[in-house]
């Protein structure tokens, strides 16, 4: 009881967030000038007046605005997020069908950067004024420093197109048949400079961080125990310290991720990956509002999920929060 | 195209989306991203060669009466659906309607079919309540596909909703066998096509792709098999490319031409002598040579090049800047202190895709236009509604954009000028463009069937808009295929390449 | 009778390195520790008390710190030419430490159990399981009630007083023979603090470990310790038996010292009075040459104070002092 | 003498409540106070003692009101401190004052001493800036400093400096009360000395009145005329200084004395007097709230709360068993 | 560690410390630091004198289009000929301004909300920070890419999109500092004196909070810059202010035929937010007391 109901809390309070994110973008989007019915004939090349009635009332759009909202959020309870304009899909199939892609290219991106990033920064931290820490901090910040796009843009010039190692575009091989493992292979190949490009700028943000935190941790009184018991250096670095050290780093990450599936957007479209970035990209142009919306609330409970994933992760190394 | 042994099965072909199509039914949307699958799933009565002839497709031969009115199709026989259900008359009439009535381009096309008759399986008789000379046309692919009743029939619901729109049933020369939306779709070979013996391809792929660049790369690798440039940039890239060719055409079915819109109601602007000072000052020569590299035309008008009815017997506004200073002079905004004498806001369409007829214009015309005094203030409309929305308000005062002709001018060029037409609608007259003259002109070429006097009133119709300028057209686009060096065998229609007929030289993809 | 000494360190000098120059924080500091005894090292904050304690568990942070001379001999061997594998053998093994802040001395997100039960399995290879029973028992030694449950209990469920005994357990569990404490209950409450030095004092007993105890109150010195050394701006100024240096101190400093803390009185009286106050302040290492240290503040300050290191005085068998004035006064 | 005392606390009670863990719990109550009566004549000092935690800290500062208290008044001169308002209250506040235990972080780390010493004046507007100016030359001699000290940061003093940069500043409006929150803990034992003549030296010059709070008996032995032990927010015995030591009475005061370490090697205490730890203020112990660690403890004791009882002339306990 | 309150000083130096000249110093030892500084130092200097020295209006067509790197356009021109030095000698001025600009209003939202929250506590508190954590769990640079494609795109739009998507970082900062700087006890002394909060907030508190607050708000200019120059690459940004971001979204089209148009901007931008944030590493070493100690 005790560990649930902070957790029931926690949730509750975060689909009080959802809702509250829901009216704002939806209010918002329905806000801005036009109306996407007529984007949907634009798109066809123009249409009659009659045409355009018609699919007024086809989506809803003829009503007031609070009615819309009431009606967009009593369907959405049910999961039915709407059917697309431009795709004319149920949105929620659109979404689940580029998920995996971004996913998979966030998460990779994800952990790379807190891979190296806390690697470079535990390193660092053990030689805080050496040469190499200096080194550290301008190739880490190096990454950050560089517009994602340009980045990607100069990894696709150098590795696509002069040095043709890896494929310029897309998830994989389109109609490509060959073995599971191929195929994973395939994907692997695809997946290597968008997620090097999205990580590159997140892996300032982990080493600084890990850095700061290791260099305090190392400071800390527990840690001239540890030592004093004879632990190696080894053992003292990363068993007693790294564990106290990873937890900004993990209040970091949590807050990071969300910027991460937003900075998706960009990597995506400099490389064709069909992920939600490109939908979103795509929803934004051409005023999709059903999937824009979706795409909006898929993102915000992304966010949320991975706070709650956080915490969760927090209390497991923390044990000081119950 | 080179090569003797005959045409080799197999193979896949993978072609770059750009834009990816919500779904194959050609009958209730246009666009040329659904074009091209569209033309692959479904067949038409008739295809229309480069020569602006009409040739058998569905339709093995036809009989027009003297009076025009009366038009009669004699179908293959024999010829089925993907399903495997025969394609007869009735499918025939049922498409037209559904088309009338669903196709944004409905009633322009169609508008002046009386009914369709259905005397046999095979024979289909289309009644005219007038003549339509752009008849022949509205009846190829994609404009009218032929959908098989019993699949997009009212029984099944409304059309708009019919889950065949994405899994479309077709007679056409490939069927779909998969569709991942936003990402590809996968046609494979329909084994009982009307063409015997065609289509030699095992499968045809659509691929999204997100920018040209990449395609670029995607091609130059064989990742995909052609790429259309409407980026005259691109080009020497493509031509660059060893294991590509290079076909320029303009699509003369589409029939693109790009203009600057003029809002009449505005201040300056009203003043003719304004539009053509701006006209004026605009080195048009300079952007087909140096920023096109000389790989788009020069349009005079808003028919087509390609098209019978075009005139090039129209004032065409050679770069003279002494000319623009003048008009403007004489109209009487003199320069202030910073050399200025008004300011004017330019709005662009946000095509992506084809930036360089658009947004690069609107780019060259700020520097080109501050020469003559005008200050131009870009409106970078960031969505394609934000466009669509300014417009459609009549609340600019320049914008780019452009017209699809649509094979004939009834059906993409009246909608520009007609007084009848001043919409808050895009893509009418949006111009507010009122001139009784052309009015009458317009509304005789629609229903002249002599091909001589149609386009002696179309050649006046240009004269005038040329002087008037409500609307300065600017450029044609002229598309250039890169296509894989080991394909054979390219056919051409007015809408562009025909893959029916093309074979890979080793029946397979290298 | 004299039994060889367990730990001795000789001629110790501890120096850090800063921006601001090298600072000496250890001049050439001389001591010993009999096995079973319990050394009281006292002096203000700031002497060196604990780096001298660090030295002796070779933790000083270096850079910036550095031990520029000198020996220290366990068992007759000199623990600063081992290299670190062997030293961390002896860490934790042979000599132990407890620190001054409990509330932060223990790692705060690894159960006490755990943190205990390394030290045994670092050094007696022993088996998770019998590491574990140690563990209990240890706990149970110092006092803490159904171990079987703490050991699963964080740092931060425990109390001060908890901590503290985790942390004595935790130096104890492997049965040193030297246990440094540098000030353990500075941070504790006057009944808690009284608990830990029961403890200490039994356990001293139990096992014969010689206990190193540092502090900067003379009282908790009284009542624990065998022997005192008082330190002060990194040197010793006096060494002797407790007795003989709170009732009879003989370097100003200790003088001022014991004079300066106010005792509990069985009977206050009515009156309040003044303390006596050792003026001045305790002065920058940085700064320290090779005079007395403490000439600065001392009342009977002579001019070769100034000038040079102070000698060793012989008062009583056991009870030695460093000061000019001591040894005009022979 | 004057016999109308400067403080007099009556029934103060300070209760802290905590945010609530979910929404249908009841907030936590921290009792920190809770119910302490006490008064102090000009010129004297009133010394609270007592463990972590019992309440020292949270008597001073509701006596001050810095900490809102619960109920209960302090009134100062005769005016209740505890009715007044914002505005008034903050006229009144040259009349008190405070030294905290921690003179390092009491001080603004980005004024100099001389600013720090001055900001009373400049607060409470006292003065123009020449005689501040003044003031703060004259307050740095007073205790001890030298004028030229005056540009110097905190961090450039010694503890004991700071300590008298801190009692400079609390005398700076010329106050009749001073509330002295372990003024020398966190001193030497050399400079606790310094500080303490120096309070007391003040004290007699300026007939000070102080409250003083300390956990270290003899301190409190040697600079206070009254003196109250506090147990768990309450007062549990209250007397003058010489009938504590005398005549103790509460088994906590006992324990509590016989814990202080003595040079004294023949009363050497023979082990701890105390076992166990101070039970949570959030729920105190039933009855007298000493009776868990309490060896007297009898049946009354677990039920009834003891009241403050006048045993002996002046000389207050709360004990049934006294 | 040894207690630093207990760091004995000499009482015979009586150097009044200044502040500024010890966080100077430290600041200058870092190598890393003073290279961001040389760079910003050039970028202010082109931001100001650059267009003065080098006149060419970048929105002018000056040569044929895509002209390479050479004699008679250094860095080459873009697609319309545009000169590619004197964007990027004008776009400095631009792309700073709206970093700034940005950064001005991101502080102001921010700050504000993180006071108010972090002095007063309590349900101020607990309502602010839900609105903190609304914004927060928005993907920024999506819901910016919203905000600009509803409205037609203009400087005013996207400065305040960025500030809107930003802001939540300075407000979490400046709370947790206020938080903590509330707690110490020189805060609780001042206000024993009497102080009014708006003193305690403005001239206690928030000086001592500033440290870190500078160096948010200098990594945050470099946030705005990254953030303006992806807007404009998504073809969002103000086609009428000519900044490097607007160099690279309208030329990344024409990136194979003309790497130099894409190159150059981005590398000015690289430059600028690497600058800023080696300065605000180095403020951040520089500033921390504990580093300065050794
Ligand atoms: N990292 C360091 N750099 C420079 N000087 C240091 C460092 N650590 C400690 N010192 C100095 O070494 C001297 C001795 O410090 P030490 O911690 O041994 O004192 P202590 O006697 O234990 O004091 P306390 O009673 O406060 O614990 C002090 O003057 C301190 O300033
Ligand atoms: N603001 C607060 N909110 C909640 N609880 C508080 C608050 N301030 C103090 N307390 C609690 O009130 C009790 C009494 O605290 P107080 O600071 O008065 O103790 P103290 O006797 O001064 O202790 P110490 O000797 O450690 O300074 C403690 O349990 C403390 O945790
Ligand atoms: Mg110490
Ligand atoms: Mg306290």
């Amino acid at each position: 009881m005790k560990t649930i109901l902070p957790l029931l809390k926690r949730i509750a309070y975060s689909l009080m967030l959802l809702l509250a994110v829901i009216v704002l973008n939806f209010v918002l989007v329905h806000l801005a000038p036009g109306d996407a019915v007529t984007a949907m004939v634009g798109d066809m090349g123009g249409a009659t007046p009659e045409l355009i009635a018609e699919l007024r009332v086809e989506y809803g759009l003829d009503q007031n605005l609070p009615t819309q909202l009431f009606k967009y959020i009593a369907k959405m309870v049910r999961g039915d997020l709407g059917i697309s304009f431009t795709h004319n899909l149920p949105v929620i199939d659109l979404i689940l069908e580029h998920l995996p892609a971004t996913i998979l290219l966030v998460m990779t991106a994800f952990f790379m950067a807190i891979l190296i990033g806390t690697v470079l920064g535990i390193i660092a931290a053990q030689r805080p004024n050496s040469l190499f820490n200096h080194l550290i901090t301008v190739i880490s910040l190096s990454g950050y420093a560089a517009p994602v796009f340009w980045t990607g843009l100069m990894l696709l010039i150098s590795f696509s197109y002069y040095f043709p190692i890896f494929p310029s575009f897309g998830m994989e091989t389109v109609g490509f048949r060959g073995t599971f493992l191929e195929k994973t292979f395939d994907v692997l190949k695809h997946l290597v400079l968008p997620a090097v490009t999205l990580a590159s700028i997140y892996v300032a943000v982990y080493s600084r961080l890990a850095r700061a935190s290791m260099l305090d941790v190392l400071g800390s009184d527990y840690i001239r125990t540890a030592r004093s018991k004879g632990l190696s250096e080894k053992v003292v670095v990363y068993k007693h310290a790294l564990k106290n050290a990873l937890l900004p780093v993990v209040t970091m990450a949590g807050l990071q991720f969300a910027q991460l599936i937003a900075g998706a957007v960009v990597v995506e479209t400099v490389f064709s990956w069909p992920g939600i970035g490109q939908l979103a990209f795509n929803s934004i142009l051409r005023r999709d509002q059903p999937l824009l919306l979706g795409i909006l609330f898929l993102s915000t409970i992304m966010v949320v999920v991975t706070n709650l994933i956080t915490d969760f992760t927090y209390r497991i190394l923390d044990p000081r929060i119950k | 195209t080179p090569g003797f042994a005959g045409p080799k099965r197999g193979g896949d072909y993978i072609i770059p989306v750009v834009q990816f199509p919500p779904h194959f039914n050609a009958a209730i949307k246009s666009g040329s991203e659904l074009a091209t699958p569209a033309s692959r799933i479904f067949v038409a009565l008739v295809q229309i060669n480069e020569n602006w002839e009409p040739e058998p497709y569905l339709a093995k031969s036809w009989e027009i009466s003297p009076d025009g009115l009366t038009y009669t199709f004699h179908l293959l026989e024999g010829t089925t659906f993907h399903d495997g259900k025969p394609v007869t008359s009735k499918d025939v009439a049922f498409s037209l309607e559904t088309t009338k009535k669903n196709h944004p381009f409905g009633p322009y096309m169609f508008g002046a079919v009386d009914r369709v008759e259905t005397p046999d399986k095979y024979t289909a008789v289309i009644k005219l309540k007038q003549p339509h000379p752009a008849l022949m046309i509205a009846l190829s692919m994609p404009l009218m596909p032929i959908l098989p009743e019993h699949v997009y029939g009212e029984a099944q619901g409304p059309i708009r909703k019919n889950p065949a729109n994405i899994m479309a049933i077709g007679s056409g020369a490939f069927k779909v066998a998969e569709y991942n939306a936003g990402k590809s779709y996968i046609l494979e070979r329909f084994d009982n096509f009307l063409r015997p013996g065609q289509p030699y391809f095992d499968r045809f792929i659509g691929k999204k792709i997100g920018s040209p660049s990449s395609a670029l790369i995607a091609v130059s690798r064989g990742e995909i098999h052609h790429l259309v440039v409407g980026d005259p940039r691109m080009l020497a890239k493509l031509k660059k490319e060893k294991n590509l060719f290079v076909i320029s055409r303009s699509t003369s079915g589409v029939g693109s031409v790009n203009y600057i819109e003029f809002n009449l109601r505005k201040e300056y602007i009203k003043d003719k002598r304004v539009r053509q000072a701006i006209a004026y000052a605009l080195d048009l020569d300079f952007v087909i040579q140096k920023l096109h590299q000389g790989m788009t035309h020069r349009s005079t008008g808003p028919i087509h090049s390609s098209s019978p009815f075009y005139s090039d017997q129209v004032n065409q506004y050679e770069y003279n800047l002494e000319k623009a200073n003048q008009l403007l002079d004489e109209a009487g905004y003199k320069r202030g202190a910073d050399g200025m004498r008004f300011s004017l806001d330019l709005t662009y369409m946000p095509v992506p895709v084809i930036e360089h007829e658009h947004k690069m214009i609107a780019e060259y015309m700020k520097p080109q236009l501050k020469k003559i005094g005008i200050n131009i203030i870009l409106k970078a409309p960031a969505d394609f509604m934000n466009w669509y929305s300014t417009l459609a308000k009549w609340e600019h005062d320049m914008s780019t954009s452009n017209i699809f002709m649509w094979g004939d001018p009834v059906i993409g060029v009246h909608r520009l000028f007609m007084s009848t037409n001043i919409k808050h609608r895009v893509w009418t007259n949006t111009a507010g463009y009122a001139n009784k003259e052309v009015d009458k002109l317009l509304n005789a070429a629609a229903v002249e069937r002599d091909i001589e006097k149609r386009k002696a009133l179309y050649a006046e119709f240009q004269k005038i808009i040329a002087e008037d300028l409500p609307l300065y057209f600017t450029i044609e686009d002229v598309f250039h295929y890169g296509f894989n060096k080991e394909l054979m065998n390219i056919g051409w229609e007015i809408w562009g390449p025909g893959y029916e007929s093309m074979y890979w030289k080793n029946g397979q993809a290298p | 009778m004299r039994q060889e000494p367990l730990l001795q360190v000789k001629g110790l000098c501890v120096e850090f390195a800063t921006r601001k120059g090298n600072v000496q924080v250890l001049n050439h500091l001389d001591l010993h520790l009999d096995p079973g005894e319990a050394l009281g090292i006292v002096g203000e904050s700031g002497c060196g008390k604990s780096m001298m304690a660090l030295s002796i568990m070779r933790l000083i942070p270096a850079p910036p710190g550095n031990i520029s001379a000198g020996q220290i001999l366990l068992n007759n061997s000199d623990l600063l030419q081992l290299n670190e594998k062997q030293m961390q053998d002896v860490r934790g093994n042979e000599i132990s430490m407890i620190f001054q802040e409990p509330m932060t001395s223990l790692n705060p997100v690894f159960s006490i159990g755990m943190q205990v039960s390394e030290n045994i399995r670092r050094h007696q290879s022993a088996t998770r399981a019998v590491a574990r029973e140690k563990t209990i028992q240890m706990l149970k030694a110092v006092g803490i009630p159904v171990p079987e449950l703490r050991i699963k209990q964080y740092p931060h469920e425990l109390s001060g007083g908890m901590r503290q005994r985790v942390m004595i357990a935790m130096a104890l569990s492997c049965q040193p023979s030297v246990l440094i404490a540098d000030e353990p209950t500075t941070a504790l409450d006057v009944t808690i603090q009284a608990q830990i030095f029961d403890l200490l004092k039994q356990i001293q007993q139990d096992m014969n470990t010689s206990i190193i105890l540092i502090t900067h109150d003379m009282s908790v010195i009284a009542e624990f310790a065998d022997r005192v050394a008082v330190m002060y701006a990194g040197s010793k100024v006096e060494e002797g038996l407790v007795r003989d240096i709170i009732d009879n101190p003989h370097h100003p400093y200790t003088q001022g010292l014991i004079r300066c803390v106010p005792f509990l009185k069985k009977d206050p009286g009515t009156e309040r009075e003044e303390l006596n106050e050792i003026p001045g302040v305790v002065p920058d290492m940085r700064l320290i040459g090779s005079e007395c240290s403490f000439a600065p503040r001392c009342r009977y300050v002579m001019d070769h104070c100034h000038e040079k290191k102070p000698p060793e005085v012989q008062i009583g068998k056991k009870h030695h002092a460093f000061c000019w004035y001591l040894e005009e006064g022979k | 003498m004057n016999s109308q005392p400067v403080l007099k606390v009556e029934n103060l009670r300070t209760h802290f409540k905590l945010s609530k863990p979910h929404p249908f719990a009841e907030a936590p109550i921290v009792y920190a106070l809770d119910g302490v009566s006490f008064e102090i004549k000009r010129g004297k000092t009133f010394g609270l003692v007592g463990e972590s935690g019992c309440g020292k800290s949270t008597t001073a500062l509701s006596v001050l009101r810095l900490v809102e208290p619960t109920s209960g008044s302090v009134k100062l001169k005769g005016t209740d401190i505890c009715q007044l308002t914002r505005k008034e209250l903050r006229h009144s506040r040259r009349f008190m004052q405070i030294i905290f235990q921690d003179p390092y972080s009491s001080m603004n780390p980005r004024t100099t001493a001389g600013e720090i010493i001055r900001s009373p004046l400049k607060i409470l507007k006292i003065g123009t800036p020449q005689e501040q100016n003044d003031r703060v030359e004259e307050l740095i001699k007073l205790v001890g400093l030298r004028p030229e000290q005056r540009n110097l940061y905190p961090h450039q003093f010694s503890g004991g400096q700071r300590q008298r940069i801190c009692v400079a500043r609390a005398l700076a409006p010329n106050p009749d009360f001073i509330v002295c929150d372990e003024p020398v803990s966190a001193l030497d034992v050399a400079i606790q000395a310094q500080i303490l003549n120096l309070l007391m030296r003040l004290q007699r010059e300026f007939s000070l009145t102080y409250l003083f709070i300390s956990h270290d008996m003899a301190v409190i032995q040697h600079v206070c005329d009254h003196i109250a032990v506090m147990y768990l927010g309450k007062i549990v015995e209250k007397t003058n200084r010489r009938s504590l030591f005398l005549n103790v009475k509460h088994p906590y005061t006992k324990a509590l004395l016989s814990a202080v370490p003595t040079t004294d090697i023949k009363t050497k205490r023979s082990s701890a007097p105390l076992k166990g730890d101070v039970p949570s203020p959030m729920n105190p112990p039933s009855g007298c709230r000493f009776h868990t660690r309490c060896h007297l403890a009898e049946a009354c004791c677990f039920e009834e709360d003891p009241r403050l009882r006048e045993i002996l002339p002046d000389h207050w306990v709360a004990c049934h068993l006294a | 560690m040894s207690n630093t309150t207990n760091v004995t000083s000499m009482e015979v130096e009586y150097r009044p410390d200044r502040p500024l000249v010890e966080i100077w110093r430290m600041f200058f030892a870092n190598k890393a630091a003073v290279f961001g500084l040389v760079l910003w130092t050039l970028i202010i200097f082109t931001a100001f004198l650059g267009p003065v020295i080098y006149s060419t209006d970048p929105f002018d067509l000056v040569g044929a289009p895509m002209e390479p790197p050479g004699e008679e356009f250094l860095l080459g021109t873009d697609y319309l000929g545009r000169d590619i030095l004197a964007g990027i000698i004008h776009g400095a001025s631009v792309t700073l301004a709206i970093g700034f600009s940005a950064t001005i209003f991101t502080v102001i939202i921010g700050v504000t909300i993180g006071v108010l929250a972090g002095y007063y506590g309590g349900w101020v508190d607990t309502v602010l920070m839900r609105v903190t954590e609304f914004f927060q769990v928005l993907p920024a640079l999506l819901f910016a890419m919203v905000l600009v494609s509803l409205f037609t795109a203009s400087l005013y739009l996207i400065v305040l999109a960025i500030a809107v998507v930003t802001w939540t970082g300075i407000a979490r900062l400046t709370r947790a500092e206020f938080m903590k700087i509330k707690e110490r006890e020189f805060v609780l002394a001042e206000r024993a004196m009497g102080a009014r909060n708006t003193r305690i907030i403005w001239k206690v508190i928030l000086p001592n909070a500033l440290p870190p607050l500078i160096v948010t708000m200098a990594l945050g200019v470099g946030v705005a810059i990254l953030f303006e120059a992806a807007l404009s690459f998504l073809g969002l940004g103000d086609p009428n202010a000519y900044s490097w971001g607007y160099m690279i979204g309208s030329s990344r089209e024409y990136i194979w035929d003309s790497w130099w148009a894409v190159t150059f901007p981005g590398f000015a931008i690289f430059l600028t937010v690497l600058g800023i944030s080696l300065i605000g590493d180095g403020l951040n070493d520089a500033l921390n007391p504990k580093l300065r100690e050794l």
